[in-house]
Order: C-alpha cells, then structure tokens, then sequence
C-alpha cells in the first residue's frame, strides 16, 4: 500500500564518493560485452594499453603478497598512464603504484606492509598530499560494496563502522531500519572502471579457476567495467568443462585474459610458488626512503620491458627453489 | 523426412528464429530449451544458455527436464547457484528470458500465481518462481503462450510478471531498469510485438494458414495489427531435422 | 554529519511477515552453536526429533526433483509433527508435506511440478484454505531473503518484484535509494527455524560438498536456526583437508549428519543416481485427487519406518539401474 | 630448556591462555596466530582459527605470515572469502577477535588510521584492515599493545576500530551488535578488562616484576586498578616448549 513513512537518515560520512554510482550504466555496458567464446589472450601490456586510461578508478585483488597481480601492475607502472582511483586493499602492487606516484585518490582500508608495519610509500604520498583525497573503510565494508556492485544494487547494509571515526571518513550513510529499527550503515555500490585479479588457471575465454581461499575475487569480478585476468596456466576450455563448479570467474565478465607464471612473485601464489623472502627483504628496505623505491622501480620495473625480462633477471636457478 | 509438424515443433521454431547469436538466454524447462538449443545448431552457435539454479553455458547432450537439472551444468563452462544467475540477470548480463503463464494482458503482463482472487483463488497456479525475476531485469523477454481468449484478457487477476505495466514508462516509473521489458509474444497464432509508443501487442506475424480474424476472435483485448502483417515460414526441413535427430532424439518433448 | 534528512517510503506490501527478524537473537544462537568437532551423525528419526517441532518455519533446499531432502522430509511426515510455516521454494518435498496437511503459512515462490504443471496437493490446500496465509515472492526475492539472513543484516534491495502484484502481496518495502534516488525493494531477511538440505558428501561433523550446481545451499545453510544435513557418502574428514575450497557448508552450521544414500529418490542426484521416471510418472497421477494422495503418503511413506525400509521396498534392483 | 623468556613470548602466552575452548577466533598474522596455536596444544584442542581471507579450521603446520596466506587454509575444513568470513563475524558466530594499534584510550577504541588529523596526518598509518569488523561483530576482543603514555591516551587521534565509545550503552546506542566489545587488553604491563559500569580499561593482572606504579606511570589516562591485582604466571616450560618446538620451530616470530 502507498503510505507517507519514512526512514530517518540519522547520520551521513564526509567523505566522497570517489566513484559514482551508475548501475543503469553498468547495465547497458554488461549488455554489450562480448558473449562469443573468443580468445582474450593478450600480454600485459596489450591489456594496459587497450582497457586502461589515465584517471581511471582501478582495484586489485587479493591481499598481502598473496596471488596479487604483479606482472599487471608493473606493465601499468610502464605504461606511463597515472592519476588513478583506487580501492585500496591492497599491500605490495599498491605500494608500487605510490612508489611510482600514480595514484590521487583512495577508497582506503588497508595499505601497509602486514607484519612489517606502516609502508614509507603510504606515508610519503598521503602526507605530502600527492594522494589529494582519502576516504575511509573496513575490509568488510568494502568488499560488500564490490558486492553490493555485483548484486546489481547501489548499496548493501551492515553493522560495521558504526561509533567509529572510519564511519565519519566514509561515505556511508546511516539510517533506521524499516522493519527492526535498528541502525545500520549503508555502504554504496563499488563498480571499478578496471580490475586486476590473478589466478591459478584460465582458459583463453577468460573462465577462471582458484585455488583455496578466493579472497573477494568473486565480488570485485562481478563489480567491474573492464576486468583484466593474469593466470599462472592457460587449460583448455575442456578442462573448465569437466569442472564447471570449479570456475569462480566465467569467461563473459572477462575483458583480457594474460598468460603469466609467477605474476605474484616477489609474493607467494598456492599451489604455483613460494614467496621470494629475499627480494622481498631486499624491497622492505628500498621503500623506507624516496630515494631506494626510486632505485627499486628503476631496475625492477622501468628497465624491464616486459614480464619475460622480469623472470630472466630472477634467474632460473631462483625461480625453480620457489617451486611448490 | 516427414515435414508435418506439430504445434509445439511450430512454436520451438518461432522462438528459436527470435534469438540473436552471440549473447544470453535465460531458460526455462521445456519449449524455450528446445528453442535456444535448435538456435544454437542453426543460427546462433554463441547464444549462451543460462538455467535458474547456476548453470552457464552447458552442452545440452541430453535435454534437461528441470532447471536445476544435472542436465544444466552438463560439461557447462560455470555451475553455481541461483544468487549468481539472478545478480548477473540484475546486472544486465542477461539479454533474453523466456516467460509463460496462465494470463496475458495487452501490455505483456502475466498471471502465473492465481485465478479469481489471489487471497481466496478459484485456482492457485505454481507461482512467480524465477518469472518475475526474469521479467524484471532481462532485457527482452519472449512469452509462449496457448492463445485464446481466456488467457490473453483485457485485465489479468494478478500481475504476477511486469510487462509494460499499463503502458509507455510505467516500467520506469515503477522502478524497474529502462530499456527493458517484453519482446516477442509467439502463440499458436502468430508473432507478436509491443507498439513502440502504447506498448500494446501487436500482431507482426502470422502462423501458416491463420487469419488475422481469428487472431482477433481469440484475443481478449483490443490487439493491434502491424502495417505489414507476414506469415511466418512454417518450420523447415532442415529445422525439423536438427530438433528431432539433434535436440530432442528421446523426444522427450514431443 | 548527523541530520534531519530521510527516505521515503514509498509503498508496503499488504503480505505479513510470517516469521520475525530477530539478528540479535539469530547472533545469540549462533554463538552458543556447537563449535567443536563431535560427529553428528544420526537418523533422519532422530534428527526430526530432536530439532523441529510443530509450529516452526522450516526450508528445503534445492529445487525441483533434483536433490532434494526427501528421507528427511518422509520422516518429518511420519512424525507426526505439524502446522508448519515455510518458505515455498520446493516442488516434491512441499507437495509431500502439503499432501500430508501439515502446512499452515507460506512465502511463496513456486510450488509446483514444473514441466508437468499445477500441483493438485497445492490446489486443494491453498483452495481450501487449509493453509491460511500465503505470501508471495520471486525465487531471487526468496533467495536474497536468506542471503541477508545469511549475511547478519535485515534486508537486501533489489530491482525484481517492482510494479507487478508479487510485489504487492510481499511483505517488501519499496525506497526511494538515498545514493541514487532510483525505487528499491527491499527484502526483508528470512531465518528459518529448521532448513534441510542433501548434499553429495560430508563427514561426520558437517563439512559438506556439493557437486555442480549449488542452488541456494550457500545461502540457505547460513539462514538456519537448526540445520539438518543428509548425506549421500560420509567421508573421512582428513578427505574434507585436502580440498577445503569444496566445502561449501562448514560444520559449525550443522547440527545434524544423516547418511541417506538415495535420499532423493524418486528425485535425481547429481553424480549419484538418476530420477525414477516410473514411480514419478505414478506420483503424477496419484497427487490429482485427494483420495490417490493419502494412498500414496501411506504406502510410501506413513507404511515404511524409516529410510532403509523405503530402499528395501524400491528394491535392489531397481536402484542399481538408476546409480549413475 | 632456556626457561628464560623473550617480551612476545610473554604476550603470546597471555593471549593463549585468555581463550576458552571449543569456540572460534578470529586470527590476525603476528602474536594473535602463535596465541591460537599455543592455546589449541595447551588446553583448547577445539579452538577453531578463521582468518580474514577466507581460512577456516586450518591446520597450522607452518606459522602463516600473511592472513591471506596459503598456510592460513594448509588442511583446512573450510577455505572461503573474505565475505563468508566476514558474514559469519556479523552473523554471531565469530567469539574472539584480536587487535592492534597505535592508540588506545579508556575505552579500549583503538587508532590504526592516522597519527594529527586524518587529513593532514603527521604520520599515515596503514588503515583499518578487517579490525573495525573484528571490533564491531566479535564477541569479545583481545587487544594486544606495546604499552606506554603514547599509545594508552586520554583521547586518541582517531577511532578506527570502535571499543566502548564513550561508555556504557554507547556501543548499543551507536547501532552495534549487543553484548559485544573489548573483553581484555594484554600489555608488556599486564593483562586489563573492562570495569562493567563504567566501561573504563582496569587493571586486572600484573606481568612478573611490574609494579602498579609502573602501569599507572605508563598509562596517559586514569587507568582502574581491580580490587585483587594478581601477577601473571611466566611463560611455564610447557608452554615455551611447545611454542619454540611446535608453534614457531623455524623462528619466524622470535
């Protein structure tokens, strides 16, 4: 029935919206991706050059050192493409992309460098300002607007951030509920112009396997406009079919699908490879100053050219002891 | 080859000639399967199944009887559950779904929930299930329906199904995504379209051998009749071979 | 900021809520759930008595004849337990119970028998009036009901049931979005008091697999006051270790096992068995009218004691021709 | 054995021996993973780990270094994502939650977020991460802190992660879960709860050597002191053994 109620807003964060929320947009642009089963494979640079552009709202899946798409974010870093949005869960790509000065705005939950502590890329860039705009989160809080994106809905409640300062700096909003009464913050919908998410295997379509924990490759891939796929192993489509309950990304929300082994590396990837512990010692000290992350980009990212430099600099000797 | 044909047959063909290649079908047990698996080996050999329960892009070897059949996720490209089917449906990634029911008005609306009075039915039907859904948020939906005049009706008992609502941005207005809502009706008696600016039924196609009178004397409501009335091609040989020999060998919907 | 703004709401469905939202309650009830690793496994007679009682708002799970609970719902029937309220999402377990006349309020879905048409068991008891209060909704809506549950929140939004009588013969709530001012519904979270479900396999404590299509397992397991699982295989749960991306239940939501190889037939199994067309074919005929109902129920269901009497009764034979 | 012992060896011994058994806890990396680990050899064989990622019931073989590290689902009997496990915190099901900082106050809030003014801050710390979840849908939660006048303030920069706000009722007034906040808080001092009225930090227990003294000289707001201060046993030989040799045999965390 009509009637004249209303639910009170009780309480509205400061912070923006850094990405607008456009779901009748995302529709007709999910209308027209590409259902054919065609081959997306590409390098990444391909994939940067053709699904990236300066400004964009970007975000990586998953955490840590952990199955993070290194071999993407380091052909963005050469691309010379910047001024990026960002949801920021993130640790080692993400420190890259504020070692490299690429990023202006941040939905920020966590960036740092786990049980290393506070990241000197974070801090030089959020306290000079390069980083002009933060806006605050939980891990929770923002995986669920991934997911309220990829339920096709502009927000999703929660009890989360509630009494908290991380709730003035959002852009939640809080309200009575209609049919407790309770209070819940309402998170709006995430959708990102680009991910980056790395798997263990794809086919050349894009269908996508993990293993174990899926961290929140399921919601950021519904919740994504153009969505660039590394894998460890291109199998074939065969191989998908005979376990379709196993493919956690289909083929039709992928736009590039990039064949790169040890794409997490210095990072650890399940059931592919260990973490490089020395090289990452070796970055935990450049990143403490300006000048060391200025030196590590140049020889680990700009004087490469690619990601087969990369693994011919690491040696085979190195990557073969990193085998699982 | 016996080129006879049965109502069904005509009908799984109709449908099936709607059905662009490369994009999505949201499928419902029986008629609209057969019709998505003949476009498949006719015309559309990228036209995606999606069945209800989670399962996207199977192989239909054997024809499922039920949408969350094994039969669903047969060698398919993804099987999960019926929250992923649905979120891409609202999403937009769904471009056709397939509709029935026991009522239809003039503005695609459909009944599937009951006859009479909802709260005390003369009879109650199975439901909305997926339906609304479909209605909803794919982009164009094609209903099958049985066509006399107690089923297409000037005003339905229940709305169980959105179509135009009651006409030109009533959909909007409701809330429901814009640029969606029915496409195709396809009966025993023809093809049917909405007028662009109505949003009525329009009759743009007429099965071998019926009149436009009979369209007409079997629709319960005012129907509007296209400049061009055509007839459709009755189902062709080739047609009637791939869905008897290939989609349905067992016939199991014959 | 706090402020004085609100959202409207902008109509109500006439349907009532058949059961209450109480998270908190729901949270309570989780914490005090079993968490340790003690086997579980009983008879679906024990489960029934031990878990559900009259009265209680119950679900099963999936859809259709295809893995669905049925030696658990055979043996609610024999229990004797009544009056129950549920949510109508269900083909052969619903018709059984409402054949039985053991249900007294739906949210409704969709009850029927699929290719085959209108149930005549949900005819004569909605007709009647023997079930006195029915709700409607879509299968998403339902879903999503228990996806909020499932999630800790009252409510999800969504674009489904807008404009049609589904809607209005809901107990939704439509909004105007306070993020994007566009019309919602939302759906309020729908906790059930007891849900069952067939599952594949899963060991003693609950850890369960599920092959292929999961349906709404995901959801549903998590909306559970009392989850009754039955399986068709018991495994060792070291087999659970070594694929814990597979389990799509974990334990702590479970509070019963029930081993139930052909649990249900005459239904079909994923990777177990096939449907039992035949005795199918039989159950059409025999729900058209009242009279051939009850001699259904009581040869096959109120006759047998238990699940391994059924199987007996059906035959060695026979079920060995439907093993897949 | 060195029964000699290390300042981490002492908290993750505290922290081990706060959590009962046959209940969950939500696991960050670090001190939190070596406690759970202890505490499931020690006395709670049916502690069950969950970490942020998606890990459930993990069998920690090797001590993880990351919470969305394999060794967070190395045998485990559930591995997820981040919104299942996140859920389940927001459905009940999670008891203890472990937390860190930079600043704590009476109330046991906790600043993870910036040091000055969030925005302009003097220092920029790595965010809230899954603690404001932990704080918010965890039973009870378990602060682990290096203790001193600059960490334990009267008012601390910015409440990343909520404790009792500004007092009693002020949780449930802000909309969070009832029953809900900081059970203890385990220092390089001594072990703190709650005082049940006033929802002010109070001193419970002492680590061996430590004077109340000491505790209030290092403390930047008024801290309570319970009616019976006890002294924290030291780290027992079981217990350092079964930490050096089984928990962290390699010495990841010495």
């Amino acid at each position: 029935m009509e009637n004249s109620k209303s639910i009170p807003i009780l309480y509205e964060g400061e912070g923006s919206l850094i990405q607008p929320i456009d779901l009748n947009a995302f529709r007709e642009l999910n209308r027209k991706k590409n259902k054919k089963l065609e081959s997306k494979l590409m390098t990444e640079e391909e994939a940067v050059d053709r699904f990236l552009k300066d400004g964009d709202y970007i975000g990586f899946e998953l955490y840590g050192t952990v199955r993070a798409p290194m071999s993407l974010t380091r052909a963005i870093i050469r691309s010379g493409k910047t001024d990026f949005r960002l949801a920021g869960q993130g640790v080692h790509e993400v420190d890259l992309l504020l070692g490299a000065n690429l990023i202006r705005e941040i939905d920020f939950t966590y960036i740092g460098l786990e049980v290393f502590g506070v990241s000197g890329n974070v801090r030089r860039r959020v306290e000079s300002g390069d980083v002009s705009n933060v806006v605050e989160w939980s891990n929770a809080s923002l995986t669920w607007r991934f997911k309220a994106a990829s339920m096709g809905i502009p927000f999703i409640a929660t009890k989360c951030m509630l009494g908290s300062d991380t709730l003035r700096r959002s852009a939640a909003k809080v309200i009575e509920c209609p049919f407790t009464g309770e209070k819940l913050a309402l998170l709006p919908a995430l959708i990102l112009d680009v991910g980056f998410i790395h798997v263990n295997r794809a086919d050349k379509y894009g269908n996508c396997q993990i293993d174990g924990i899926s961290g929140f490759a399921f919601e950021m891939s519904r919740a994504c406009k153009k969505l660039i796929i590394s894998a460890e192993e291109i199998i074939d489509t065969d191989d998908i079919r005979k376990a379709p309950d196993r493919t956690i990304i289909p083929y039709y929300l992928v736009d590039g699908v990039v064949h790169a082994p040890f794409a997490s590396w210095p990072g650890e990837m399940s059931n592919a490879h260990e973490k490089d512990v020395d090289h990452y010692n070796m970055y935990l000290e450049k990143q403490k100053t300006e000048v060391g992350m200025n030196e590590y980009l140049k020889e680990w990212v700009y004087d490469l050219p690619n990601h087969q430099a990369l693994l011919d600099k690491i040696g085979t000797t190195k990557l073969k002891s990193l085998r699982i | 080859m016996n080129t006879e044909y049965n109502p069904s047959e005509l009908l799984i063909c109709l449908a099936s000639r709607i059905m662009e290649d490369g994009t999505t079908a949201f499928i419902g047990t029986g008629i609209p399967m057969l019709a998505a698996s003949l476009a498949q080996q006719m015309h559309a050999p990228n036209l995606i199944t999606v069945f209800e329960f989670g399962g996207t892009g199977a192989i239909l070897e054997k024809l499922p009887l039920a949408v969350g059949d094994t039969r669903t996720f047969n060698k398919a490209l993804h099987a999960s559950g019926i929250c992923d089917i649905m979120e891409a449906a609202q999403r937009g990634f769904i471009e056709y779904g397939f509709l029935g029911g026991a009522q239809i008005d003039a503005y695609g609306n459909l009944n599937s929930t009951a006859i009479g009075d909802v709260l005390k039915p003369n009879v109650r039907l199975p439901g909305s299930g997926g339906a609304n859904d479909v209605g909803s948020c794919c982009w164009r939906t094609i209903a099958i329906m049985k066509h006399d005049k107690r089923r297409f009706m000037e005003k339905i008992d229940f709305i169980t199904t959105p179509g135009f609502i009651d006409g030109s941005g009533a959909r909007e207005a409701a809330g429901l995504p814009p640029n969606t809502g029915p496409y195709r009706v396809v009966t025993n008696l023809g093809v049917f379209d909405f007028e662009e600016k109505s949003k009525r039924m329009r009759l743009i196609s007429l099965n071998p051998g019926v009149t436009v009178e009979e369209v007409k004397d079997n629709t319960g409501f005012e129907i509007l009749i296209a400049d061009n009335v055509e007839y459709n091609d009755p189902p062709s040989e080739e047609e009637l071979k791939i869905l008897r020999e290939k989609v349905d060998p067992d016939g199991l919907y014959r």
